[in-house]
């Protein structure tokens, strides 16, 4: 069984490495290949899900390399979180990349594009299966290397570009935090293993008051890869990358290495006495900010990656309050529909070629299957009973209002909000009728509707696994420590219902019924309209506040470093006053002996030496003479 | 009637006998002959038998001619020194243009007279021998300065050593007639051990030190009496200023060793503190007014004095180990400083000027030379595979062993300092692009001076065994 | 007793003609002039070495010092005289500090002579000419040897240095 | 009897006289004059103490002999250099013979 | 392998190409290019062989050779190898081949420029193998003189300027250098200038001659590093010197001075060692932050490179100060891995130097379309310099921060900030290269040749397998480092 773990590993790899070096050569048949090889691991992933459901976990690993005493080990752990993790992200990678064949059907090479997503998903398996926190920690860092590649996929976009810097360099600064956190837990544990440390704390005996600054410190690395609060802003531009990409990456998979993370070292969370209440402050901030960004946003993808932002940030709330189970649940059930909803946006723009969804309208008669599986998936994420979304948010605020009532009236606050926005986004989409009359929308091809249905049946069936229907199959398989089953609150379930749907009334009653409402709201409240539409001006904020200044920094240390300790070293800023002030006495030669010297405080001392050899012979001799008498002098005294 | 013991010492002061019958040889068959080649070759000869005789005889220290001499392995030293930088200079100057042919005789009669003075004065213990010593050197020395006669500057630089140099000897022998009436002997031993521990009359003592300092350090180019150095270097014909930066220098060093370590009349931890100043100020003064020089003679005279100072920290350190890098240093810079003449000399004949600038591109058309003068420059700014590290080496180690840390630091600042002029020559040879395509071709005697010059550089650099027994062995006489 | 009042009246007398004439030699404007006052000097200085009974010495002072080097230099000044520069100024303009120099030099070395100490001996027989000639040839053999080539020497400089052919 | 330091202070008096001439003097000529000055200084001083300190070995005056010896050769040498600066530069004037300097 | 004295074979075998050249005429340039490169072969060929004799598990050095040289002073030509020059050994042969290639694009004086360049190779090789310090200084200097000329000679524009302040700072470090090697032998039990015998004595020496002792050997080496406030030279020396000799000045020269601490400074003098640990920790800190900085501010690619080396190595002096085996590991690592990188990364610098004549970074544009496999390599070196986990330069920079954090938590906290600009400078100059629309003046771009992919794939090579399995290494350089640890007194 361990080796359908390694194959499931290295089957990327190979797609990876073939499309990168015969690409071009193989044109489609690379694509192909990649495909095959995804489909080989999503089998695996089935294997191992059979494997760990049957009850045994398989734990594998090897010294990496030793320093002194201490010896780093990288292996692989599969238990049930693994195996659920496997699956999301095997088969997402698997329709994302069927997607693509035809999203990219005009692209000159576009291998390239299937070469960067076999490493992604190679790399995002490799974190998934990672037993220690170092291991993770490499993977981490070359998941968002692969977001970067894909984010700049189209390079001679200079906004594409400058894009994929800003999501690396904001990623990497969430990773020297968790860079921190590691290195706290490595000394003071003692090990970097995510058993051996869940153990180790287990036993108690440590002071809480670490544990909590490096349970911060590794939710630092989450803030930074799951786009939370401070470090929110990479996810909106990282949608200058293809679609494709944006579902897999900025959707469904990458995102959730933050949530994984935080789930993988619960432990450590739990130990700390504040970092949970840490993690679900930040939570609930990042959901309400993005949901309320959201709402008057008008390009397409923009949208979608504001409320995976806030889905995020309710993922995170869930565990800050203790609902372990409930925030995985989202976190598979989100994946499934906000794929689904990415690629619906895909297939709307590949077919129109413009993505602000004032200018779309009545694309339901045109693009049937892509419009109902859209629907489908608004339904699911706005937590509408049948479908994924309604039980996994029910859960989460089941888990919240167990907790904490405040958390819980603002989480619902977020699911109101949800509802609405993705309304609004499907009503103006493809109800009402075409609003720009030279688009000519037409169904897109076969290969990219596949994919949608089957997300679309996902998405609709997947909550059932997590609902009393299969008597929470789901949180039996995933929890934490005892098993503690929280029973059913009818109260909290309707009033989850009761939101969601007043959330798509008003929706409906805004941009269906009278669209002039939202008009005029805009017009009376236009302070408020006018800092949502610009994101809390957050990005010109960090502009002015980080980035501007940082520069000038560098400009200022780089002209610093050449005049000042350059020239104080070899002393030519001194040497200047030195010679401008004896400049007339001594020109003629200072310029010619200075030619080709540096003009160095030593030279002009020698110059001045120098004239003292006036050529008189009586000089010479009275020099030494008086020279004669200082030193008797001297001597006598 | 003793006058048995005068011919007994007449042996021991062979090699002085013959160089001098060789020198009149040569003045009288220069009226008769009229190739002078046949005069150099016999002056080579003659120097060729004194050198093999000198290192042939067992040493036995004995004083001779009733204390005006003392033979010992410290003269033989300075004796086997001084012949060897007579080779050279005759070597180098048989091409050399400037010297008019019908004097050529004479130049090297002067040579030879020369090297006997300078043998002299390694063997001199007594104050009139000394006197002696320093006078015939310095006599000959004006005469071969003002040697080319047409040349206006060579003329002025024989009257300005002339002046200065008179002037100081002068001193120093008013110097000696105190230190004779205070002690009334002139032999050194005899000196010593009258003043020896005796500090009646400190104020007499200083000015007696100081005037003879004076005389001596005038042939050393010490700090004080070092401003006669350029202007004579570089007015001098260039073989001659080869053989002032080497000759008089080592005499110099040869009678200050003899007056410090026969015994300390110069109370000996009274002067070090003076000295060791003195030395710090001399290699500040060469180097910092050398990095200005537009002239390659003025450089190397800077550097020659630069020089001077590091070896005075051998002198003042005063120990054996204090002689042992005194000599390393003298023998290193001996050969350093020929090999560089050497080149100067091949450059000059060919274009006529002593300039800086006009080396530009020598790299290029030249590169044989160019390679060897880059090689005599680094060893002389102390770049470790060459000889002249071997040297530096030693006095800093001697500095540091004998805690004289202000001055090994004083030292290290200062070869750093040279090593950017010794550079500016290196940079203009290799980097600059050559105004004028001339191929030089240096004189073949000139060409086995400069190839000696260059295996003992690399030599002492590379495998410095031999030479340091020699240099232990010369001065184990003087056990302090 | 009265002889030796005089004889001591007549060296402070002699001193004081010494000392005259070689300000006067030294600040002359003629350099003729100064050279003769300079021979007067010497014949003083002689006189002295009579008085510390170095009889041959002064004989040599007068015939090698004031016949040969000072006719010889007077030579030199009768061939390197130009009309002109009697009326140049003959000194340079580094007098005041050259005064000081040379003021403070000789005062140090008067404070020292004044407390001179040293073995002064006493001997009853005079120096004679005999003892000299046999000091030369025997302990003093060397030195003499080393003069005449130092002699040798600056005599062929001189004609090689001076000679008027190139 | 004239006590030694006298002839000492004399001597003195004289070296710095010939001292003083030699920074003055702009004739060469009167350099050297100066300069046989303050030899004739330091020959008294031999003489003077051949006397006082070893009346009976005539070492100072033997050295006076050897030092007029060698002030007549560097007196012969020191004019044929004035000699040929005369013919180079038709003058003997120090301060005007300052081809080279720094 | 019978018996033949190799460490001293692989030190004068370039002297031997040296000999060959000279009877070479000028003219011929292709037969004094193949002896050249023949001469950096076998030199490489043997550091493998020497690799072959070596057995990584025991400490301590092998394959020793001892010969008396000057028998007075009690110096004697001692070499030897253990794991740490045995990788140094392994680098610099390795860069000397392949920039052996890259100085086929110098057309003029080839025949002296391959002379400088092999007499530079047999300095570096003589440094890394040399147990005696007084030959430890001798081969420290000889590597001065080739590197001026080759700055000097084939430089680019302010190439004077630049050979002769290389030279002085490095001299002036050099010179205090010796004063300390001069002290440690006259205060050594039989005045001896060994290394071994030193650090077996190393207890001896009392604690302010050892401080002292450290500050002018710190003078030394530091300057050659280059810590913070010495590293004024490096800008100017690489931006002027020519592609070859700069990958060799980054690659080798800097790890001369990294080298000295761990051979001689620390296990030397372990009491001064843990006195200036924090200051040294300091200036690294400095170092990092600072470096990356200003190499943010550059506008000329090679500038950049030079800065990025400032802070690169300022991890090594991190990894130094921190005094523990993590720490040690990730600093000699890091030497290691940043003489590859950054060779590599001037290499590249030198391939679109030798196209566009320019090194203006805003000069470019959008090359990616025009040139993929050279921006494939440049992206590939760009990443594994900002510490990719993955690639050699991750593994090293973890190790030597992780090492730093437990000796000095707040210096590592700031450092680490330093690595965010890497990323920040890095990507800024991928941006300006090879991203975005392509400016036309370099439509015409020649993609880069088999010669110059052939000199990069081994560095490629070995960076990837360092990244994904640093054992290989490690172990090699593990036994030698405990060995230090052990003379500090600091528990391993």
């Amino acid at each position: 069984m361990v080796n359908a773990a390694y194959s499931l590993a290295l089957l990327p790899v190979v797609g990876f490495i073939v499309n990168i070096f015969f690409g071009s050569k193989l044109k489609l048949k690379g694509a192909l290949f990649s495909i095959a090889c995804i489909a080989g691991s999503f089998l695996c992933a089935c294997l191992l899900l059979r494997h760990v459901i049957a009850g045994n976990s398989i734990e594998q690993s090897a010294t990496w390399f030793t320093c002194g005493k201490y010896s780093f080990s990288a292996g692989l752990v599969i238990d049930q979180l693994t195996a659920i993790m496997l699956i999301v992200v095997t088969l997402v990678s698997l329709l994302v990349q069927i997607y693509s064949i035809g999203y990219l059907h005009g692209e000159k090479n576009s291998t390239r594009f299937f070469a960067f997503i076999s490493l992604f998903t190679f790399s995002m398996l490799g974190l998934v299966l990672a037993d220690n926190l170092i291991l993770v920690y490499v993977f981490w860092e070359l998941v968002g290397l692969c977001s970067y590649l894909l984010i700049s996929y189209w390079y001679n976009k200079p906004s594409a570009a400058l894009a994929g810097k800003k999501a690396f360099i904001t990623n990497r600064i969430g990773d020297a935090g968790f860079f921190l956190g590691i290195a706290t837990l490595f000394y003071y544990l003692g090990t970097a293993n995510f058993r051996e440390i869940a153990e180790k704390l287990h036993h108690g005996g440590f002071d809480p008051h670490i544990i909590t600054i490096a349970g911060i410190l590794l939710f630092c690395g989450a803030i930074g890869k799951s786009a939370q609060f401070p470090l929110h802003v990479w996810l909106p531009d990282a949608m200058e990358g293809p679609t494709p990409a944006s579902a897999l990456i900025h959707a469904a998979t990458m995102v959730a290495a933050g949530v994984y993370l935080t789930v993988r070292s619960y432990s450590v969370f739990s130990a700390g006495n504040f970092s949970l209440q840490f993690v679900s402050y930040i939570g609930i901030i990042t959901s309400l900010l993005a949901a309320s960004i959201a709402l008057v946003q008008n390009d397409i993808k923009k949208i979608l990656a504001y409320s995976t932002i806030s889905q995020l940030g309710l993922m995170m709330v869930a565990l800050g309050v203790g609902g372990y189970t409930a925030g995985v649940f989202h976190l598979m059930t989100h994946a499934f529909f906000k794929a689904l909803l990415f690629l619906c946006a895909g297939a709307v723009i590949h077919n129109t070629g413009v993505q602000d969804i004032r200018q779309m309208g009545g694309l339901f008669g045109k693009m049937k299957i892509t419009a109902s599986t859209c629907f489908i998936a608004c339904l699911a994420i706005a937590g509408v009973p049948p479908f994924s979304g309604f039980w996994s948010k029910d859960e989460i605020l089941l888990a919240a209002f167990n907790h904490n009532k405040v958390l819980y009236g603002l989480s619902s606050l977020v699911a109101f909000m949800t509802a609405f926005y993705m309304f609004r986004l499907y009503i103006l989409t493809f109800t009402g009728k075409p609003r720009d009359p030279h688009l000519h929308p037409h169904e897109s091809p076969k290969v990219m509707t596949w994919p949608l249905i089957i997300l679309a049946s996902l998405s609709a069936v997947s909550g059932l696994i997590g609902s009393p229907l299969t008597n929470h199959w789901f949180s039996h398989f995933i929890y934490f420590h005892p098993e503690h089953h929280i029973e059913v609150n009818y109260l909290v379930m309707y009033s989850s219902i009761a939101v969601g749907l007043l959330g798509i009334a008003m929706a409906w009653l805004f941009y269906k019924a009278c669209p002039n409402i939202p008009k005029a709201l805009a017009e009376n409240y236009k302070p408020i309209y006018n800092l949502l539409l610009n994101k809390y001006y957050i990005d010109e904020i960090y502009d002015t506040v980080i980035v501007r200044p940082f520069l000038a920094l560098t400009r200022f240390s780089f002209s610093f470093d050449s005049k000042i300790i350059d020239g104080s070293v070899n002393g030519t800023a001194t040497v200047t006053i030195w010679i401008s002030t004896i400049k007339a006495w001594i020109d003629k030669y200072i310029v010619d002996g200075l030619v080709n010297l540096t003009a160095s405080m030593v030279g002009a001392i020698g110059i001045v030496l120098r004239r003292l050899q006036s050529g008189f012979i009586q000089n010479y001799i009275l020099l030494i003479f008086t020279s004669v008498i200082i030193i008797v002098l001297l001597k006598l005294i | 009637m003793n006058v048995a013991p005068f011919i007994a010492d007449i042996k021991y002061i062979l090699p002085e006998i013959i160089l001098t019958i060789a020198a009149l040889v040569i003045l009288i068959f220069s009226v008769l002959i009229k190739n002078k080649r046949a005069l150099a070759y016999f002056s080579l000869a003659s120097l060729g038998i004194t050198l093999l005789y000198v290192s042939k005889t067992p040493v036995i220290t004995t004083s001779l001619f009733s204390g005006m001499l003392v033979n010992d392995s410290f003269a033989a030293f300075f004796k086997i020194i001084s012949i060897i930088i007579a080779l050279a200079v005759i070597l180098i100057s048989l091409e050399y243009k400037e010297i008019s042919p019908n004097y050529r005789g004479e130049f090297y009669c002067f040579i030879l007279l020369a090297t006997t003075a300078i043998m002299f004065m390694g063997a001199a213990s007594n104050l009139l021998m000394i006197y002696l010593g320093v006078e015939f050197l310095s006599l000959i020395s004006y005469i071969i300065a003002a040697y080319w006669r047409g040349n206006v500057k060579s003329s002025e630089s024989g009257l300005k050593y002339f002046l200065i140099g008179t002037a100081c000897s002068i001193t120093m022998l008013y110097g000696i007639s105190l230190l004779y009436g205070l002690t009334g002997s002139l032999d050194l031993e005899q000196i010593n051990a009258i003043l020896y521990g005796n500090t009646s009359q400190p104020a007499a003592i200083s000015i007696i030190i100081l005037t003879i300092l004076i005389g001596l350090g005038f042939k050393i180019a010490m700090v004080p009496v070092h401003f006669w150095c350029p202007d004579v270097y570089e007015g001098a014909p260039t073989p001659v200023t080869a053989f002032f930066s080497v000759g008089p220098k080592i005499a110099g060093f040869a009678v200050l060793l003899r007056f410090l370590l026969t015994g300390s009349i110069f109370f000996y931890e009274h002067w070090a503190h003076l000295l060791g100043i003195l030395a710090i100020i001399t290699m500040v003064v060469g180097n910092l007014t050398a990095l200005s020089q537009t002239n390659i003679k003025r450089l190397l005279a800077y550097s020659s004095i630069a020089h001077a100072g590091y070896a005075l920290i051998g002198l003042v350190i005063g120990t054996h180990i204090g002689q042992v890098s005194l000599f390393v240093y003298l023998l290193t810079y001996t050969v350093m400083n020929l090999g560089a003449f050497a080149v100067v000399i091949a450059v000059s004949n060919k274009i006529k000027s002593d300039e800086i600038k006009d080396y530009a591109g020598l790299s290029l058309h030249s590169p044989y030379l160019a390679a060897a003068l880059a090689v005599f420059l680094l060893s002389l700014a102390g770049i470790p595979p060459l000889a002249g590290f071997i040297g530096k080496f030693y006095i800093f180690s001697a500095a540091i062993e004998e805690g004289f840390i202000t001055l090994a630091i004083a030292a290290v600042i200062n070869s750093v300092i040279a090593a950017y002029y010794y550079f500016i020559v290196i940079k203009t040879m290799y980097l600059e692009k050559p105004q004028a395509k001339i191929e030089i071709k240096p004189a073949p005697s000139l060409n086995f001076a400069l190839i000696i010059a260059l295996i003992l550089t690399l030599a002492i650099g590379i495998y410095p065994q031999p030479i340091l027994d020699f240099v232990i062995h010369t001065s184990s006489i003087f056990i302090p | 007793m009265w002889s030796n009042y005089i004889a001591t009246s007549l060296f402070y007398g002699i001193a004081g003609v010494i000392v005259i004439f070689s300000i006067l030699s030294v600040t002359l404007k003629n350099i003729f002039y100064s050279a003769l006052s300079l021979i007067v000097a010497l014949l003083g200085i002689a006189a002295i070495y009579i008085y510390l009974n170095a009889e041959f010495l002064a004989l040599i002072q007068i015939l090698i010092y004031i016949g040969a080097i000072m006719t010889l230099i007077i030579f030199g000044i009768m061939l390197t005289l130009k009309i002109s520069d009697k009326t140049l100024q003959q000194h340079n303009k580094q007098q005041g500090l050259s005064f000081l120099v040379s003021g403070a030099l000789a005062a140090i070395l008067i404070l020292i002579f004044i407390r001179f100490k040293t073995t002064e001996a006493v001997s009853l027989k005079a120096v004679s000419l005999a003892d000299i000639g046999k000091e030369l040839l025997t302990t003093y053999a060397l030195p003499f040897e080393v003069i005449s080539i130092i002699l040798l020497a600056a005599l062929i400089g001189a004609v090689v240095i001076s000679s008027k052919d190139m | 009897m004239i006590p030694l330091h006298h002839y000492l202070i004399l001597s003195a008096l004289l070296f710095c006289i010939g001292l003083y001439g030699v920074f003055t003097r702009r004739s060469a000529i009167g350099i050297l004059l100066s300069l046989e000055i303050m030899l004739n200084a330091a020959n008294i001083n031999f003489v003077a103490f051949s006397k006082f300190v070893t009346p009976d070995n005539p070492i100072g005056q033997i050295f006076v002999i050897f030092t007029i010896g060698v002030s007549a050769a560097a007196a012969v040498v020191g004019l044929a250099i004035i000699v040929a600066i005369y013919r180079n530069y038709k003058t003997i004037f120090v301060d005007e013979i300052n081809i080279m300097k720094w | 392998m019978f018996g033949l004295p190799l460490l001293s074979l692989i030190i004068f075998l370039p002297v031997l190409g040296i000999l060959i050249l000279f009877f070479i005429p000028k003219a011929q340039t292709s037969t004094i290019r193949g002896v050249s490169v023949a001469t950096t072969l076998v030199t490489f060929l043997l550091s493998l062989l020497i690799l072959a004799h070596f057995n990584t598990a025991q400490p301590g050095f092998q394959l020793e050779e001892k010969l008396s040289w000057i028998p007075q002073v009690n110096i004697n030509y001692h070499v030897g190898v253990d794991g740490l020059s045995y990788s140094m050994i392994f680098l610099t042969a390795l860069l000397c081949f392949l920039a052996c290639f890259a100085s086929f694009s110098i057309k003029d004086r080839i025949k002296e420029y391959f002379i400088f360049y092999l007499m530079l190779e047999v300095g570096m090789i003589g440094t890394f193998l040399a147990l005696d310090l007084f030959l430890f200084y001798v081969f420290w200097e000889i590597t001065l003189v080739p590197m001026y000329f080759l700055i000097g000679i084939w430089g680019g524009s302010r190439k004077e300027y630049a050979a002769i302040k290389f030279f002085l700072y490095t001299l002036a470090g050099s010179v205090f250098m010796l004063l300390g090697i001069l002290a440690l032998y006259f205060n050594s039990a039989p005045h001896t200038f060994s290394i071994v015998e030193l650090i077996a004595q190393n207890s001896l020496f009392p604690r302010l001659f050892q401080n002292i002792i450290f500050a002018a050997l710190f003078f030394g080496f530091a300057i050659k590093v280059p810590v913070f406030p010495f590293h004024t030279w490096l800008p100017d020396a690489h931006v002027e010197a020519p592609t070859p000799a700069s990958v060799l000045l980054a690659g080798v020269l800097l790890k001369m001075g990294g080298y000295g601490f761990f051979r001689i400074s620390y296990p030397i003098l372990p009491e001064a060692a843990k006195f200036f640990a924090p200051a040294i920790a300091l200036l690294a800190l400095i170092g990092i932050v600072y470096g990356a900085f200003v190499a943010m501010a550059q506008t000329d690619f090679k500038k950049m490179v030079a800065y990025s080396s400032v802070s690169h190595m300022g991890f090594v002096m991190l990894g130094l100060a921190s005094l523990n085996p993590i720490g040690f590991s990730g600093a000699y690592l890091q030497m290691f891995n940043h003489g590859i990188i950054t060779g590599a990364m001037f290499l590249l610098v030198g391939v679109l130097y030798d196209r566009a004549h320019t090194r203006d970074l805003n000069a470019f544009g959008g090359l990616r379309e025009v040139v993929p496999v050279f921006s494939g390599m440049l992206i590939f070196f760009s990443l594994a310099s900002l510490g990719l986990p993955g690639l050699s330069g991750f593994v090293s920079e973890f190790l030597s921060l992780l090492g730093g954090f437990k000796a000095f938590r707040l210096f590592t906290i700031i450092s680490v900030t330093g690595i965010i600009v890497t990323a920040g400078y890095i990507l800024f100059m991928i941006q300006r290269i090879l991203l975005g629309p392509l400016n036309p003046k370099w439509k015409s771009l020649a993609e880069i040749n088999t010669r110059e992919i052939l000199t990069l794939v081994p560095l490629l090579i070995l960076t990837l397998a360092l990244g994904v399995y640093p054992k290989l290494i490690l172990d090699i350089l593990n036994p030698g480092l405990n060995l230090i640890l052990k003379a500090i007194g600091v528990a391993n």
